[in-house]
């Protein structure tokens, strides 16, 4: 079965006074229907980016993108109109990503209408369908914006994000800026409509307790490039790579009865403009040497988990 | 669903639209200051849109006989060299300076729009060269240029409402594109492409409703400036000419007669200062009301 | 009260604290008659959502409540026995900086954008020399930066040529330049990567135990406090729910609220198919419930709950939890 | 640095050219003859044809441009006027200076007592204090220059005669009035901005670090609180002397100061058209020249930009250890 979405080599590099810089460097994975891709990296990895560039908010260097088989790296006008409604994106921060001066149903309304497609009297059924669909009380459908708390925002942004059925969504960092407990609220609903509507996610987030729970499969950035991507139980078991070794010691988790092993990554992120070739991590990787130098290769180290670092038998 | 209840939606959605006014100016009631100055405004609009049937003289008959007779029960604000009748003049001549206040503002707001909105929105090399184009205009110090524009156009009523909205369509310009910078990194902006909506929509529907708040405070605001402006002009002579009874030209003839007659020059600077105190009480409470974060 | 029935004050005591703010007509409720103590040397974590007073109440020990609006309606705050809350203003710039420090949540904003990062750490030091020490405050802060893993070096630059990480460093070293005996830590790690996260709260912990710096960590990350702290206490709008040390209160949570918390992390070993969230919306500080704040969330409330405030009970292995259903919930959980 | 103020002056040279060709451009559209304007009514048709040819008015538009740009961007002559055929650049010379005087004059009175006031305003936010500064700066906007200048003239100099009403032959003496006159909005604006960016930096978080570390609340207020909120202020400063220049103008002429206003204005209506291009390009320079100032100024007390003009090679971030 082709993959809803695909990926290969998509590189994006945004021009600076000081070169260009790597956002996203040689990004290839691809994610079934109806599963979850969870993006986890550090802030500056490229995460978001990437899921704008997918779904082309930004337009991308290189690289191919493929929508259910078909190529629409370089689409325009009408075809990038069509494949836009079947890729949309809910934003991380719910204060900003809903127009203040709207109230809720017309935000929600709002694809429907520039869709062109819909009569006033479908929209209005539509729009109804959808607050509810996400549980939002019918009485706030005239409410604004700054009436809402932020997890009841954010259900705005996702019921408007499936206004146009959609089949591919990229969730950037939805949950972070919520709480604990509405957290788990918003995390449930995306799950639910996973399940009903047979939804296919990128989830990009900082976040490793989250992305463990809701990931099918789990790719680990560093600097614009995955170093690490597998299925998400195997990341947590056993890990390979040796930034994705750091990040998962230094959870603080909740088990006090075997903290987990401390592993401290020493120094700083280095500059993404005009990056050396070869590994971005070495800088900082306890086991580097010169071969690391080298641009190092995607390689599937075992059915489904690619690594990319060259000295990966002699880490493990 | 039931049937009725969205059928309901259209109509209460209007509903909605009247109440954001209703909100502002309930936001605005509370700011004791704006109200005052609501107050004064409205007054003052009556009575120079009433002058022609209340005014006491008729505001050009001379009456030379009784010239330079200071404030008295006859003659409220006293009578000018020729023997008119100042508190008549004041009047009538409010019509003049807050009609070139307001008209000037309206049509340096259009095209400032239209190039705020374009250089903000684009960005890039069109907004470098328009930017650079209010930089050279700017350059020129305001008052200079609008002196330089208003003796091209020479004097008079309308040409001085063109020449003051030309010279502070570089000012409402820069503002809105500031503006628009600021709105265009929020992330509804991106929201709104994601789901196809045409550049020109993103625009009008999203970011210019956003910024549309600043622009009303720095428009009421700019009427204020705009009238010291043109009686400023009329005091030097390039705006609106003698005899019209403009609020500058009265302060320009009363200049000659400063040591015989000094009360001739209290009040129409007088009317000017209150006119443009009351639009600045005005716009600071506009400022706080039109801001959406502000509970109701 | 955790059983340590010592007559004399702990180090630090708090005593029924209440804070309110007046935010355009309206009272809010920040605090509302909290009871913390905390010995030397140890380390208190404070866990709640947004809105729940935890910077209020830092803020409060130290007195630098922001004076618009905000006022400490009630309450002692003890160290070492003095109360605070009673100093002039005078002897409490004694004791900011120099017994009591404070780092804050956010280093892109908490230093002085305008003056050198080691100018900032060199005035602290500075403030606090008694009469007759003649350390020099240069001196002293190049020795901080040091010890905070930056290069003496950099003393001279400003802060916007810093990462986020290594600006919280140079907040840390400002608030230990002094050796103070307290340590209010407003959720030091949260705007910074996991990966930085953990480089800090090694550099605190490493600092803490060298000064013997009791702690108090204000945190909404159940993990940090489990990697830090001894003592944990659970506050939601304004109260504390659940007092009790570590152990007590990971192993067997008891009031609703902080079950509710930890179903609504996603845990890291198992995998359950749903969380668990906590339903409903948080609390509004300028209309609480009467009674218990946390009820009309609580799937357990009755009546008895909504009736009064809640007493503080004892739960089976001696932590205290405000919740008077504690028999019910423990024999529907168990 | 010096590489910044270079890049700035190179680019001052586009502008004074594109405001050269605006002035000259509003010039030849002005209605009228300026050779009837400048012999009388009485002159004949061949007079006021010959004095079109001497003025070169009969040459097409883009021709006259050119032989002015020439002129004033390579030879550096602003040409002489029409009426006087004084040399354009000595009159500047010499009234140029009393508008500067004028100008400072009123900006120094405006910040110096601005700025006190704006911060007592912000440190006592909603009090007494606030409130009557408040509205004494919104009345101070409100007066017209030229109203308080007759204010001014007729009670100081007509009624009490302490001070001239014309003239700058007491020196500075005869400037006080015409400052006092032209400050009240400068003023009233510098307090409105110094109150705001007093109130925002207030509640930044570097202000509670160092109330803190026990930090005096005096020296809160004005070594950490106030070398912040100048930035904002140093930029309004900027605006406002461009505000004052145009000011200036009508003050001038209230004043009879012989300085770059009256001499324009005067230009202006006897259509000597040299004299108000090569006044307005002047300013303008004086104008753009002072904003690179504000800037420079700018950049001291912020070390944030002074990194930026240091350009790239200065800025090294160390790797720690």
């Amino acid at each position: 079965m082709e993959p809803v979405i695909r990926v290969e080599h998509l590189k994006k590099y945004f021009a600076t006074p000081g070169g260009p810089l790597h956002a996203v460097d040689d990004v290839t994975f691809s994610i079934e229907a109806g599963k979850t891709l969870g993006v986890v990296g550090e802030s500056g990895c490229g995460k978001s980016t990437l899921g704008r560039t997918i779904i082309h908010l930004h337009e991308s260097t290189d690289g191919k993108i493929f929508l259910d088989g078909r190529d629409i790296t370089r689409l325009k006008g009408k075809e990038l109109r069509q494949a836009r409604e079947k890729m949309q994106i809910i934003f991380q921060d719910p204060y900003s990503s809903i127009d203040p001066r709207k109230t809720i149903s017309s935000t929600v309304m709002e694809p429907l209408k520039v869709s062109g497609r819909y009569s006033r009297k479908e929209i209005a059924d539509k729009t109804a369908e959808l607050m509810s669909l996400v549980g939002i009380d019918e009485r706030l459908r005239l409410a604004y914006p700054h009436e809402l708390d932020g997890g009841r925002r954010q259900r705005v942004g996702i019921a408007r994000a499936l206004a146009l059925d959609p089949k591919f969504v990229v969730c950037d960092e939805p949950v972070s800026a919520l709480d604990v407990s509405i957290q788990a609220q918003v995390l449930n609903l995306l799950k639910k409509l996973q399940q009903d509507k047979g939804l296919t996610y990128m989830f990009v987030t900082h976040d490793m307790s989250v992305v463990r729970h809701i990931s099918d499969d789990i790719c680990v950035m560093y600097l614009g490039q995955v170093v690490e991507k597998c299925p998400s139980k195997e990341l947590f078991a056993m890990p390979l790579h040796p930034y994705t070794k750091a990040l998962l010691s230094a959870i603080p988790s909740t088990d006090i009865d075997n903290p987990t092993k401390r592993e401290i990554l020493k120094g700083e992120l280095t500059s993404p403009i005009n990056p050396k070739p070869g590994c971005r991590f070495a800088a900082r990787c306890p086991f580097a040497t010169e071969a690391c130098e080298q641009p190092q290769v995607q390689e599937e180290v075992s059915p489904g988990h690619f690594v990319r670092c060259c000295r990966i038998r002699e880490v493990n | 669903m039931p049937e009725t209840k969205t059928a309901a939606a259209p109509v209460q959605q209007k509903a909605k639209k009247k109440s954001e006014f209703m909100r502002v100016m309930r936001q605005l009631s509370k700011n004791k200051l704006a109200m005052v100055g609501l107050a004064i405004l409205i007054i003052e609009i009556l009575l120079a849109l009433l002058a022609p049937y209340i005014i006491p003289y008729d505001y050009a008959k001379m009456d030379v006989v009784n010239a330079f007779q200071t404030p008295s029960a006859a003659h409220l604000f006293g009578t000018d060299d020729t023997g008119r009748d100042i508190f008549s003049r004041v009047l009538y001549g409010g019509r003049y300076s807050i009609t070139t206040g307001i008209l000037a503002v309206l049509i340096s707001l259009v095209p400032g729009i239209v190039i705020g909105a374009i250089a903000g929105y684009f960005g890039g090399q069109v907004d470098n060269i328009i930017m650079r184009i209010l930089d050279i205009i700017q350059a020129i110090p305001g008052m200079l240029l609008m002196i330089v524009i208003a003796s091209v156009l020479g004097p008079g009523f309308f040409n001085t409402i063109i020449a003051l909205s030309i010279s502070s369509i570089p000012g409402s310009a820069r503002m809105l594109r500031a503006q628009m910078l600021k709105e265009r990194e929020n992330e509804y902006i991106e929201a709104a492409q994601s789901i196809n909506c045409s550049k020109f929509r993103i625009i009008f529907s999203h970011l210019l409703p956003n910024c549309m708040s600043p622009m009303i405070v720095s428009s009421t605001m700019g009427v204020a400036q705009t009238i010291t402006m043109a009686a400023g002009l009329s005091f030097i002579g390039l705006g609106i000419q003698p005899p019209t009874p403009e609020w500058g030209a009265m302060l320009s003839d009363a200049r000659q007669f400063m040591d015989q007659a000094p009360h001739l020059i209290i009040f129409p600077g007088l009317a000017i200062a209150i006119t443009v105190l009351a639009l600045n009480f005005l716009g600071d409470g506009l400022r706080d009301a039109l801001d959406p974060k502000l509970k109701n | 009260m955790p059983d340590n029935n010592k007559t004399q004050l702990p180090f630090l005591d708090i005593k029924d604290l209440v804070v309110e703010y007046v935010s355009d007509g309206e009272i809010v409720h920040a605090v509302n008659g909290v009871d913390l103590h905390l010995e030397r040397g140890k380390t208190l974590g404070l866990v709640g959502e947004t809105g729940a007073g935890k910077t209020t109440i830092a803020k409060s020990i130290l007195r630098i409540l922001p004076d618009v609006g905000a006022k400490i309606c009630g309450g002692q705050v003890h160290l070492d026995g003095e109360n605070l809350l009673e100093l002039q203003e005078v002897d409490m710039r004694k004791i900011r900086g120099n017994k009591i420090s404070m780092i804050f949540q956010d280093p892109m904003t908490a230093l002085n954008p305008v003056q050198t990062v080691g100018d900032q750490i060199a005035e602290v030091v500075h403030l606090h020399l008694e009469h007759g020490d003649h350390t020099d405050p240069v001196a002293r802060a190049k020795e901080m930066l040091e010890i905070v893993g930056i290069p003496a070096e950099r003393y001279h630059e400003y802060p916007h040529q810093f990462s986020g990480g290594m600006k919280q460093r140079v907040v840390i070293a400002i608030a230990l330049a002094c050796n103070p005996d307290l340590l209010l830590a407003d959720e030091p790690t949260t705007a910074l990567d996991v990966t930085i996260q953990a480089q800090v709260l090694d550099l605190i912990g490493d600092l803490r135990k060298k000064y013997n710096t009791a702690m108090l960590l204000i945190t909404h990350d159940m993990g940090v406090v489990a990697q830090v702290c001894d003592d944990v206490a659970v506050i939601y709008a304004g109260t504390i729910l659940e007092y009790g040390t570590k152990r007590q209160v990971f192993k067997h949570p008891t009031h609703p609220y902080t079950i509710g918390l930890f179903g609504a992390i996603p845990d890291m070993n198992e995998d359950e198919e749903w969380l668990h969230p906590i339903d409903g919306l948080p609390p509004d500080p300028t209309n609480l419930p009467k009674g218990c704040a946390f009820s009309p969330r609580c799937p357990y409330a009755t009546d008895e709950c909504r009736k009064e405030p809640i007493k503080i009970y004892k739960t089976p292995d001696g932590h205290d939890c405000r919740c008077c259903r504690m028999g019910a919930i423990a024999k529907k959980e168990g | 640095m010096v590489r910044y103020v270079i890049k700035r002056l190179l680019w001052m040279i586009p502008i004074a050219l594109g405001v050269a060709i605006l002035v000259f451009t509003l010039m030849t559209a002005t209605p009228g003859d300026p050779a009837q304007t400048l012999l009388g009514a009485t002159a004949t048709e061949t007079d006021l044809a010959a004095k079109r040819e001497e003025l070169g008015l009969n040459d097409p538009y883009f021709v006259r441009l050119g032989d002015y740009l020439t002129n004033v961007f390579i030879k550096f002559d602003l040409g002489a006027s029409w009426v006087t055929s004084v040399d354009i650049m000595d009159t500047i010379a010499v009234r140029m200076p009393r508008t500067l005087v004028l100008t400072i004059v009123t900006l120094i009175i405006a910040f110096g007592l601005g700025i006190p006031l704006g911060v007592m305003a912000a440190t006592h936010q909603n009090k007494w204090q606030d409130s009557i500064a408040m509205v004494l700066a919104m009345i101070g906007v409100a007066i017209p220059n030229f109203w308080l200048a007759l204010l001014l003239i007729s009670l100081f100099s007509v009624k009490l005669a302490w001070l001239p009403p014309m003239g700058i032959e007491m020196g500075l003496v005869s400037y006080i009035l015409p400052a006092l006159s032209n400050c009240t909005g400068a003023l009233a604006n510098c307090a409105r901005q110094t109150r705001s960016s007093m109130l925002d930096v207030i509640r930044a978080d570097y202000i509670t670090t160092a109330r803190s570390k026990g930090v005096p609340e005096r020296s809160v207020i004005y070594k950490h609180a106030l070398k912040n909120a100048m930035i904002p202020i140093i930029t309004a400063a900027g605006g406002a002397f461009g505000h004052l220049l145009g000011g200036a103008m009508i003050i001038e002429t209230i004043f009879n100061i012989p300085g770059m206003g009256t001499y324009i204005i005067g230009s202006l209506n006897n259509r000597d058209y040299p004299v108000v291009q090569g006044g307005t390009i002047f300013l303008a320079l004086a104008f753009s020249l002072l904003m690179l100032l504000v800037d420079l100024l700018y950049a001291a007390v912020d070390p944030r930009i002074k990194a930026q003009y240091a350009g790239k090679k200065r800025k090294k971030v160390k790797a720690n250890a």
